[in-house]
């Protein structure tokens, strides 16, 4: 009964890991108690968006993710 | 139809994917190609680009099917590099075959501008030993509105 | 700067060209490029390509000249045949490499556009046998006006 | 003391040769004259044009061909 939450890009550094396991379900108020502060106010950036099971969410505070879902914060891409 | 929509973790030469996009049009009209190298602008040593890929080869899928519903085109390619590349190596191929020359070139014109937006890389550059993000770039939407008013 | 500016009446590999462009250019931003092939229309068994050489190939470095001035580009190739010619056979390559890729792109889409009206060639088609003079095309004005308002 | 006459593209079947020598010096009148009527009522189309010495004359009626000059006549170029 757990969800995944991946680190991508430069939120990777910030986090020290891949990916975490936290015990399902988990909305957005979880994820932000479960990623930290320094991750939890980067999630703030309107420019970081977050994708459940391979969608990006139009609304992240409307996240409500399941048993086995993957939860993939998504930092700005790079320009250039 | 001819589809070639690829991401790479290792390195690829261009001129295999523009001759193959060519020869599925070979009599037909044209091929039209992009190809972007890594730069070496600075003290840049190595380039890294990583990806989510649920949304990443997707969202290049639907690109190449906008280029088919928008232009009069008999093949699309778009190839793009991930990993760890060297200043010189090409990261990004796209090619476009048509009977018509301009919806050739359109349809990569079309396609590199989108491919930004419909990509999600985060880049890393090499310098001095020590890897740096490359800061996100500002609203980009000047390439993407070329196309919105046709 | 590097430039490539021929007239072939033999046949070319447009890799090749692509490629010999995309290497001087090598970790400078991008190439793009345009292919023409000779089209399997109809029951054309073969087509012939003459032109006036004192014309030709200085109108081909004028208009190579005019896209150097014109757009931010590192290199750029205009390869034709003449001759004799049989369907898929490629006939035009143009190659254009820039630090950024909407000028690459411009340049060739720009030579393109002026190439017919730089190049005096008559062609004809080869069909059941017999030799048939391509039409004179009518006015054909509109590929050129684009880059006039710009 | 001769000038070339060049028959390009559909004109060189017109001509039946690929070139004609003539004597120098040559002007729109004998060139005329020179090339048989059914060349000379082409010449007399718009779309057709005159190079001599490798240039295009703006006005093919002012042509002042000297010895050792070559007249190149250039018919309409072929469209596709």
């Amino acid at each position: 009964m757990t969800v995944t939450i991946l680190f991508l890009g430069p939120l990777r550094d910030a986090a020290g890991e891949e990916s975490r396991a936290v015990p399902a379900p988990l909305d957005w108020t979880g994820l932000i108690g479960a990623v930290g502060t320094d991750i939890a106010q980067q999630l703030a950036d309107d420019r970081v968006n977050i994708a459940c099971g391979g969608r990006v969410l139009a609304d992240k505070t409307s996240l409500q993710a399941k048993d086995g879902d993957e939860v993939a914060l998504l930092p700005p891409v790079s320009g250039g | 139809m001819f589809e070639d929509i690829r991401l790479l973790d290792g390195p690829f030469d261009p001129q295999e994917i523009i001759q193959a996009t060519a020869d599925s049009t070979m009599s037909k009209g044209g091929v039209a190609n992009f190809t972007g190298y890594v730069s070496s602008s600075g003290d840049v040593e190595a380039l890294e680009l990583s990806h989510y890929e649920p949304l990443t080869l997707p969202g290049m899928e639907d690109l190449a099917r906008a280029a088919r519903d928008r232009f009069d085109i008999t093949a699309i390619t778009i190839v793009h590099r991930l990993g760890r590349m060297v200043p010189g190596d090409p990261i990004v191929c796209v090619a476009a075959a048509s009977r018509h020359r301009r919806d050739a070139i359109n349809a990569v014109d079309f396609a590199m501008d989108h491919l930004k937006s419909a990509a999600w890389f985060w880049k890393r550059e090499l310098r001095g030993g020590t890897w740096h993000w490359i800061e996100p770039r500002g609203a980009d939407h000047s390439d993407l509105a070329r196309w919105k008013s046709e």
